[in-house]
């Protein structure tokens, strides 16, 4: 029999593996910089835990429940934000994120302050296996689809994707639902493990710990996620003997991993990174392309 | 290309070391062995924030447990037994207090646990210590009925409620103040009291204003104004003492002119030291006063300032008698975790130096209340 | 009663304005958002407190030392954090300055432990009234140096030589380097008079409200950085704008809708401002090529 | 050849904040006709190519496109009715395959939506083998089948051109705007280029509009050559008309001077 203390960690590794993964879809496959993820976790954590309190429905449906009100929220958010690109987009769901865990803070029905006691254990091993192999699967088929494509084509370049008659806008919300949908899944499954919940743990530096095993692992990874998520919570666990020095480790590692490998445990391309041809790296690069035309004395129209 | 092979290279070496590293940090000396020097080792675990923004509250909790340990560990009156500190931290943040919680029930095998600090902390651990049947006694978190329906959850710390109560009293009938304005930092610590003191404010006289802020802020001029404009006779400020520090001092800017009330999160010297003057007057709630001149106070505060060079608060006041309750209960029944179950839950008249200590059926606190007054900047006591 | 408020908010506004400046400058001239600068804005105010109470400098000297030491510690920030990132993408850099923020806080927390230190006041404690609103002398003080240390930045910026390098650099890397411009130390020079701002708030900030703690930069470097960007990130004006207009609308929600939802009142101005123009208040429109 | 109007300007201006980049243009391309579109720097060529693609709006003026109005449309809505384009810069997606590049092409030209990408349904299945059969026909006609699994910026610098251009035929166009095809390439490769863009004509119908400054390449290609000079359509009409055209020699010599 494994010991609860290794299962804790194993369910908080599959949760964190499902939050991981949905916001590959949105960082890594579509470029888009969300730094409000644990908002949506959130959402569908509150949302499914009243459900079963409240009208004490299967958990099943509280966990969909969950999940369909965060992709409500994600698409709802996305169709102003998504117009905005790269800091811009990262800064505004940055604030939607802050709102989200202030509006939870204050409202009665959340608990508030004082947080959502007596929600009943429900997530097993099983259910979180489940949910991550689903999670995964369904992800990876989209990846894999002409939908796929298009949200990479997005990443790589706008532009060219809008002329080759991709609606970006419309697949960029549909990849911030989809991706909100798992993050309320995860936050569902969270919730009915924890059997407690609180603002406080999904607050911007919980985003920016989702960000950090996104982008440790490997932008555009699938498995790059899951390692992502693994080593970024069970480390830490390792670390407890040096408590004070967990999170200046952990600094020091963000810092160090970017200098010697900025795509990621199991990035793929090494020299430039997979991520470089956002909207606005590719502004720089027209730059230089542009200075390196005006010396060779072409045409520039 | 040789660049990028160096690279990858230099990355694997990295990772591999790393990897090494934290095995070896988490591996390390986990120790199996329950005797010390002969004696049983009886275990004790700790649960609070040691970095983050409410690290303040964890250290001092922990300082608090390690001196009542050291004293015990060094009187030998635990005979055959000897006391250690298993310490965890949660960086504030309560899913991480959940792992915390599960690591000493299941890989350190704790006999009790002093903690968590924060209300959000203890309330994410109080199904996982039920699981585990491994008592737990909070020595700061007061939510309402936390401990309510968990025969393993105690707590050692004035109840929230009783506080704001027995001070609402005292300021209508003993300062005889009638129009109150309440400030109140939003958390559950914040909420629970301004509940409390709102309603008896408003049985025995009037509240006329409620504000709130937030655990961090540094300004308050904006909640202040609007609390001035409505004229109030006294500000009850219901947080912790470095906001409320600020918050008198920004309301004697504004030319406030108020009767400062609080509740025992005001207890510490940085409030005298960041309020100064503003807040002379002041009165505050308590369960802790460290210029009482009993021995056993005394002992603990001049064994505090030797240990830390600093004058121990709240915080570590109850955090010392919590583990003194857990010490007693193990000296009348024993060290087992089911006994010292016991020994918590039979707790009645124990003399801390928090004051006479009952814990009830629910695994509450009875304790006095005491009321602190700042005078030529030190805390004095008023009642 | 408004006009307090209102008072209230541009004072609150330019503790943000002084942080914002920072952020901005470095924005402005590397387009990398330096999460690290609330850590900057923290060591700015340990070194001035440090230097007032134990060393007993003057305190106008502890202010200038203070500004002097956080340069040199952003300078450091960039060099290792930052500089070898340059060539890679913004994400990277991003993650490295979220890493060199979470490090130093914590390093912070390690050396000087999480007590709040009071930072003593230098200035005697005197409050003027007028009819309208009451207002103190460091108040003042606070509303004067942001805007004086704004018309200073503004200054260089335009008018010098250094400035006018980093404005090219600003406009166009490659081509500044191929005109002779030393990138590497302009983007130093850059980092070193932004952190000297991130210093200067600091010391102000931590006068103002008496208290220094390693965590002191989180909430207040994400505000200042909102109100950059609600000013116009790059735009140093803006950032003042910004700052006292997230300040104000803080207060006035706080005053007029509900203390609980100040700070969400913040963020919703920041998603507001970027829906209806997403390059700040004062910031350019940037044309898209194709 | 048929004289039948595929697109169709009229009056269109476009200026940039006060800026006039394009001044009342009036301007037709006929079917299956290659028509080159020159003129010195800025002359605005790339601008009226954003306005035909929906990149740009049109300040004024009116653009048909098969007797179907597309001035304010996206390039999303534009490219389905059957214009397709290259960029100036070679806009490729880097980081995907060869292959995956033409499949984006056919992007356009398939269904399936979120329920069959992750079902796969039969039909899912069978749009997919069509869309890849399509793409690799594009591939082996600019000659880069064997290079399918490649990702697209391994490729050379005359690969990357076919590569996009491979991709903007997957999009079944009806008119193909190339956006200096030949720049930076050698004399051979822009020989290659040449068969390439009457082969894409003769054997597939589409017409084609070209931006050029390979002023042998633009006349021996071009049926017709239309001159830009800052905005305004200086001159139109068969290569030989144009080259011996004063304005047009005036506005090339005014430049070099």
């Amino acid at each position: 029999m494994i010991s609860p203390y290794y299962l804790q960690l194993i369910i908080l590794v599959g949760i964190n593996t499902i939050m991981a993964l949905s916001l590959n879809l949105i960082i890594g496959y579509t470029g888009q910089l969300s730094i409000g993820h644990a908002a949506f976790m959130s959402l569908g954590a509150y949302c499914s835990a009243l459900l079963t309190l409240h009208f004490n429905l299967p958990f099943i449906v509280s966990l969909l429940g969950g999940a369909l009100f965060a992709a409500f929220f994600g698409i709802l958010i996305g169709i102003p934000t998504l117009k905005l690109k790269g800091d811009y987009l990262a800064i505004a769901t940055l604030g939607f994120g802050e709102i989200v865990r202030i509006v939870c803070l204050n409202l009665e029905i959340t608990g508030g302050a004082v947080g959502l006691r007596g929600i009943p254990k429900k997530t097993t091993l099983l259910w979180v296996v489940l949910a991550v192999l689903i999670t995964a699967f369904i992800l990876n088929r989209i990846i894999k689809s002409r939908i796929g494509r298009a949200l990479i084509a997005i990443r790589e370049d706008e532009t060219a994707a809008d002329a080759m008659g991709i609606n970006s806008t419309y697949y960029k919300i549909l990849c911030f639902g989809v991706g909100a949908f798992f993050a309320g899944l995860g936050g569902g499954l969270f919730a009915h493990y924890m059997r407690f919940l609180h603002p406080k743990s999904f607050d911007f530096m919980k985003s920016i710990e989702q960000l950090c095993m996104v982008v440790l692992g490997g932008l555009g990874n699938m498995w790059g996620s899951f390692v992502g998520a693994t080593i970024l919570t069970v480390v830490p666990e390792m670390l407890r003997s040096v408590a004070d020095l967990r999170l200046l480790i952990y600094g020091a590692v963000l810092i160090l991993m970017m200098r010697v490998r900025p795509q990621g445990i199991l990035g793929e391309s090494p020299a430039n990174g997979g991520f470089k041809n956002n909207s606005y790296s590719q502004w720089i690069q027209t730059r230089l392309k542009k200075s390196l035309r005006k010396r060779s004395g072409s045409d520039k129209t | 290309m040789i660049a990028r092979k160096k690279k990858t290279t230099i990355f694997t070496a990295v990772f591999l070391c790393l990897v090494l590293l934290l095995g070896v940090a988490g591996c390390g000396p986990k120790e199996s062995a329950d005797t010390e020097d002969g004696k049983t080792v009886i275990k004790i675990g700790t649960v609070g924030p040691l970095s983050g923004t409410a690290a303040a509250y964890g250290t001092n909790v922990l300082r608090g447990i390690e001196v009542a340990v050291d004293e015990a560990n060094a009187s030998g009156e635990l005979g055959d037994y000897v006391l250690k500190i298993v310490s965890e931290d949660t960086e504030g943040d309560w899913s991480k207090a959940a792992n915390a919680f599960q690591k000493l029930v299941d890989i350190d095998k704790v006999n009790v646990i002093i903690g968590a600090v924060l209300s959000s902390e203890t309330a994410a651990g109080g199904d996982i210590i039920k699981d585990a049947k491994v008592p737990t006694i909070s020595p700061s978190s007061t939510a309402v009925d936390l401990t309510k329906g968990n025969p393993y959850l105690f707590r050692n710390c004035l109840s929230d409620e009783v506080q704001a109560i027995q001070l609402a009293e005292y300021a209508v009938k003993e300062l005889g103040l009638s129009k109150f304005a309440i400030l109140y930092t939003n958390n559950d610590y914040g909420k629970s009291l301004k509940d409390a003191f709102e309603a008896k404010a408003n049985e025995l006289a009037e509240v006329v204003a409620v504000e709130v802020f937030m655990d961090g802020d540094e300004n308050f001029k904006s909640q202040l104004t609007s609390i001035k404009e409505k004229n109030p006779d006294s500000l009850y400020i219901a947080g912790y003492y470095t906001e409320a520090g600020k918050i008198a001092q920004q309301a004697k800017e504004l030319g406030m002119n108020v009767q400062l009330l609080g509740a025992d999160g005001l207890c510490n010297v940085v409030l005298l030291q960041i309020g100064g003057e503003a807040v002379e007057g002041a009165y505050a709630t308590s369960g802790f006063y460290p210029d009482d001149p009993t021995p056993a106070v005394q002992n603990f505060v001049n064994a505090y300032k030797e240990k830390y060079n600093e004058d121990p608060d709240m915080f570590a006041a109850q955090a010392y008698d919590a583990t003194r309750i857990v010490i007693e209960a193990i000296k009348s029944k024993g060290p087992s975790s089911e006994e010292i179950r016991e020994g918590i839950a039979a707790t009645k008249d124990f003399p801390g130096i928090t004051g006479k200590t009952s814990i009830d059926e629910e695994g509450d606190t009875i304790k006095d209340v005491i009321i602190l007054k700042v005078e030529n900047g030190k805390f004095i006591r008023a009642r | 009663m408004f006009v307090q408020q209102l008072m209230n908010g541009l004072i609150l506004g330019s503790t943000y304005a002084l942080i914002a400046l920072g952020y901005t400058m470095v924005y402005g001239i590397i387009e990398l958002i330096n999460f690290a600068h609330g850590e900057i804005y923290m060591f700015g105010a340990f070194v001035g407190l440090i230097l007032v109470t134990v060393l007993k400098v003057p305190f106008f000297l502890a202010f200038l030392l203070a500004m002097a030491a956080s340069a040199l510690l952003g300078i450091t920030i960039e060099y290792l954090a930052y500089r070898p990132l340059r060539r890679s993408s913004r994400l990277a850099a991003l993650i490295s300055a979220i890493g060199a923020s979470i490090f130093l806080s914590n390093l912070a927390l390690l050396i000087m432990g999480s007590t709040p230190y009071n930072f003593p006041t230098p200035f005697e404690a005197k409050v003027y009234e007028t009819p309208f609103f009451i207002i103190s002398r460091v108040e003042i003080l606070v509303l004067l140096s942001s805007l004086l240390l704004m018309i200073a930045l503004t200054l260089i910026v335009q008018k010098t030589k250094i400035g006018k390098a980093m404005r090219a650099v600003a406009q166009d890397k490659d081509t500044a380097s191929l005109m002779g411009i030393n990138i590497n130390k302009i983007v130093t020079i850059t980092f070193a008079i932004g952190s000297a701002l991130g210093g200067a708030a600091g010391v102000m900030v931590g006068i103002y409200f008496r208290t220094v703690t390693p965590t002191m930069g989180l909430m207040p470097g994400l505000k200042g950085f909102v109100a950059a960007v609600v000013g116009g990130i790059g735009n140093i004006p803006g950032a003042m704008l910004g700052g006292i207009l997230l300040g104000i609308a803080e207060v006035l929600g706080a005053a007029y809708i509900s203390s609980q939802y100040r700070d969400a009142v913040a963020f919703a101005l920041l998603i507001l401002v970027l829906l209806l123009k997403p390059s700040g208040l004062l910031g350019k429109p940037v044309q898209e090529k194709v | 050849m048929s004289r039948h109007s595929i697109l169709t300007a009229t009056g269109v201006s476009h200026s940039f904040g006060g800026l006039v980049a394009l001044e009342d243009i009036d301007f037709k391309i006929y079917q299956q006709e290659i028509v080159g579109l020159i003129g010195p720097n800025g002359a605005g060529k790339t601008t009226l190519f954003n306005l035909f693609t929906g990149h740009y709006k049109p300040t004024e003026g009116e653009i048909y496109f098969n007797n179907q109005r597309i001035n304010g449309l996206k390039p999303y809505q534009i490219t389905p009715k059957g214009i397709a384009r290259t960029f100036q810069n070679i806009r490729l997606f880097k980081q995907m395959s060869v292959l995956d590049n033409v499949l984006i092409g056919q992007h356009c030209r398939t269904r399936t939506g979120l329920v069959g990408a992750v079902l796969r349904t039969p039909r899912t299945k069978k749009e997919e083998a069509r869309a890849r059969e399509h793409a690799m026909e594009m591939l082996s006609f600019v000659n880069l089948e064997e290079k399918k699994d490649e990702k697209a910026s391994n490729l050379s610098y005359g690969e990357q051109r076919r590569l996009e251009i491979a991709r903007a035929l997957a999009t079944d166009p009806l008119l193909l705007l190339l956006d200096e095809p030949a720049a930076g390439m050698n004399p051979h490769e822009t020989i290659e280029l040449i068969k390439l863009v009457r082969q894409i004509r003769d054997q597939m119908k589409i017409t084609i509009l070209l931006i050029e400054h390979d002023m042998k390449m633009v006349m021996g290609i071009s049926e017709r050559v239309a001159v830009l000079n800052y905005g305004k359509m200086i001159a139109e009409g068969t290569p030989q008309e144009v080259q011996n055209n004063e304005e047009v020699i005036r506005a090339y010599l005014g430049e070099t001077a």
